[in-house]
């Protein structure tokens, strides 16, 4: 039954990786890479059952809690990207 | 007694593949960034609770089960965070496009 | 089955490749540190590849399970440690790239190569 | 089962990789890292590596994003046409790849227990350390005890490349690793960014406390020194992002990320001339106690101590560095 699940995880990291390589946008890459880390979560988590070894659950924990920080480092990045792309517009219409 | 928990975890786990992946093909096959995102967002968390909760069910009460909550309970915190946040800066930067276009256009 | 037996170790060529391939080929000096990244990904899955024992599990052992089969914990041991200094002299890299950016303005090797022959 | 799944993650690797080296967009091609290093992972756990993939988890999810997201701010995000040819580095690579195809045909297959690999020390690794350390977790053993050399060597490299990221970018003054533009212009970013900083600030305890579990769980499950420090630097990165570099920086001070890195290394190079002095040999601990097992355990923990210490330090000094440079 484990087998099952870890199919249709698989086929969904398929299908993520699809949108990742897409884009278009720099948005829809960000989404396909957070919605990857979590299916890496629960196929870790399934597998884990599927070998008989449970007590390695503690890798999709750590997934589970770092994972978040890659998308707030991006966004973050993108943020002050584009702020200062407009910082430097304003300053170059002040100067005109 | 264990022939109901195997059947749970099995219906839990057919829920959650069929949300993992509609929600997928959603954000394969949707028009706009905002429609994908929403597939996305909105079969993650019942997908996971789902396939989670199946896997608990077959642990039984040991340390592997608190385990699964506790990561049950940070992808529910940090997944629904981390759409917002995407969304909230897709949006911040659609809208700066959008006034900015019509800055130029004046 | 036999064939499939090897795919790891296809896999470890075809990416070794794409690696050297972004190192050689590509003048941006960030890609070729990506390009290097996947070369040292590729040299980590070859290792781990040759950990793995049929019917075994990973090498942490389980009290009570005497006939258990264990993988391989060497190669582990060196990829472990491997992966550590690999993102610390990746660091080093990126802050030569980041020092090359302000001496010459930019991070395309034949274009601070050109200003080089220029001076 | 475990080729079926090493198949599948294999080829999403490959074609990964393919669209990374393909990439103009640099960011792209960081994005499509972090996948790589998610699909590594979780090959390295479908063999067996569970340590390894813990590993790979704390480093490539976190830190080596951010990193190379902050060498981009500091640089450029898009990559220029060169105007070289393609060709030749293509034909070298084909050949080459060829060749080593061809020698592959000679390796044992995946699994195979008669690989001359699992022949010579393994066997004696695994059947001798319950006798001699008495630890569950063979790969800790190896690490902190048989192989502790190669480790101690290790450390110093990470040491090294630190110190060098440091005189590379120079330390000093606090800075933003993406710096903001004054005030005034980023109007409402607090009040909009209120959820990710409140739900990040209730996991960085979380992070820090995985981290230490991890550290002191080395010995019995898969952990160690070098995922707890990642971890743990993972932790505080994140509060320097929802909080800003000021605020970390004076939640952990440079000077006592000099203290953690030359103390960690300093610590494991002790804990072996400790050992010399009580009549052993370099990093043979098992003179720390009267009993063997139980020095051997001490030193393990001692040396894990000191890897946890040098690399949480050297991660963060060189993530302060790059910050530090983006506003200098």
């Amino acid at each position: 039954m484990f087998i099952t699940v870890s199919i249709a995880i698989l086929v969904t990291m398929a299908l993520a990786i699809i949108r990742a390589l897409r884009g278009p946008s720099i948005y829809d890459r960000i989404l396909a890479v957070n919605m990857f880390g979590t299916k890496t979560v629960l196929l870790v988590s399934v597998v884990a059952f599927l070998f008989g070894r449970p007590d390695f659950l503690d890798l999709a924990l750590a997934y589970a809690l770092i994972n978040f920080i890659g998308v707030l480092a991006v966004l973050e990045f993108f943020q002050s990207r584009s702020l200062r792309r407009e910082l430097g517009a304003a300053q170059q219409r002040d100067s005109l | 007694m264990s022939l109901f928990l195997d059947l749970g975890s099995w219906v839990l786990f057919g829920i959650g593949s069929l949300l993992l992946f509609i929600g997928a093909l959603g954000v394969l096959r949707l028009p706009t960034l905002f429609t994908r995102m929403h597939a996305a967002s909105l079969t993650e968390s019942l997908g996971t609770i789902a396939v989670l909760t199946g896997i608990m069910l077959q642990a039984g009460l040991t340390l592997a089960t608190m385990k699964l909550l506790a990561i049950l309970l940070f992808l529910l915190l940090t997944s629904p965070t981390s759409s917002y946040a995407l969304a909230n800066a897709a949006l911040l930067a659609r809208n700066r496009d959008q006034t900015r276009e019509q800055a130029d256009r004046k | 089955m036999q064939l499939l037996g090897l795919y790891n170790y296809w896999v470890f060529v075809v990416l070794l490749m794409i690696g050297f391939y972004a190192v050689i080929a590509k003048s941006n000096l960030i890609k070729k540190l990506i390009g290097l990244s996947i070369f040292q990904a590729a040299v980590f899955l070859l290792y781990i590849s040759m950990d793995k024992v049929e019917g075994g599990t990973a090498p942490i052992i389980q009290a009570g399970v005497p006939d258990q089969i264990y993988s391989n914990p060497l190669p582990q041991v060196l990829i472990l440690t491997a992966i550590v200094v690999g993102i610390s002299t990746m660091a080093l890299g990126l802050a030569i790239v980041v020092r090359i950016k302000e001496a010459y303005g930019t991070i395309e090797e034949h274009e601070a190569a050109a200003m080089d022959s220029e001076a | 089962m475990t080729i079926l799944l090493a198949v599948f993650l294999l080829t999403m690797l490959v074609i990964t990789a393919v669209a990374i080296v393909r990439t103009r967009d640099l960011f792209a091609a960081v994005m499509l890292l972090g996948i790589f290093s998610l699909l590594m992972a979780a090959n390295f756990f479908v063999l067996d590596a569970a340590d390894v993939a813990l590993t790979e988890a704390a480093v490539g999810a976190g830190i080596s994003t951010v990193l190379f997201l902050g060498a981009l701010a500091l640089t450029a995000a898009r990559e220029r046409e060169s105007g070289d040819s393609r060709w030749l580095p293509l034909v070298v690579v084909v050949i080459m790849a060829a060749t080593v195809v061809y020698a592959t045909f000679d390796k044992p297959a995946l699994g195979d227990p008669n690989a001359p690999v699992h022949q010579h020390v393994a066997p004696w690794y695994l059947s001798e350390t319950p006798r001699l350390i008495d630890i569950p977790n063979v790969v800790t053993a190896v690490l902190g005890s048989y192989r502790g050399y190669d480790t101690l060597g290790e450390v110093f490299v990470v040491f090294t490349a630190g110190i060098a990221v440091l005189f590379l970018l120079g330390s000093g003054r606090p800075g933003e690793l993406f710096s903001r533009p004054p005030d005034e212009l980023s109007t409402g970013g607090l009040k909009h960014h209120l959820i990710p900083r409140v739900v990040g600030k209730l996991l960085i305890p979380f992070i820090i406390l995985f981290g230490l579990y991890v550290q002191f769980h080395g010995e019995y499950g898969p952990g160690g020194g070098f995922q707890a420090g990642a971890i743990i630097a993972a932790g505080v990165i994140l509060y320097a992002l929802l909080e800003g570099e000021t605020r970390a920086l004076a939640a952990l001070p440079e000077s006592a990320l000099k203290v953690m890195v030359i103390g960690g290394a300093l610590l494991y190079t002790l804990v072996g001339v400790v050992c010399m002095l009580m009549g052993g040999n370099f990093l043979d601990y098992s003179v720390l106690s009267t009993n063997s097992v139980a020095g051997q355990q001490l030193g393990i923990i001692l040396i894990e101590a000191g890897v946890g210490l040098a690399v949480t330090g050297v991660l963060l000094s060189i993530f302060h560095a790059f910050a530090a440079r983006a506003t200098a």
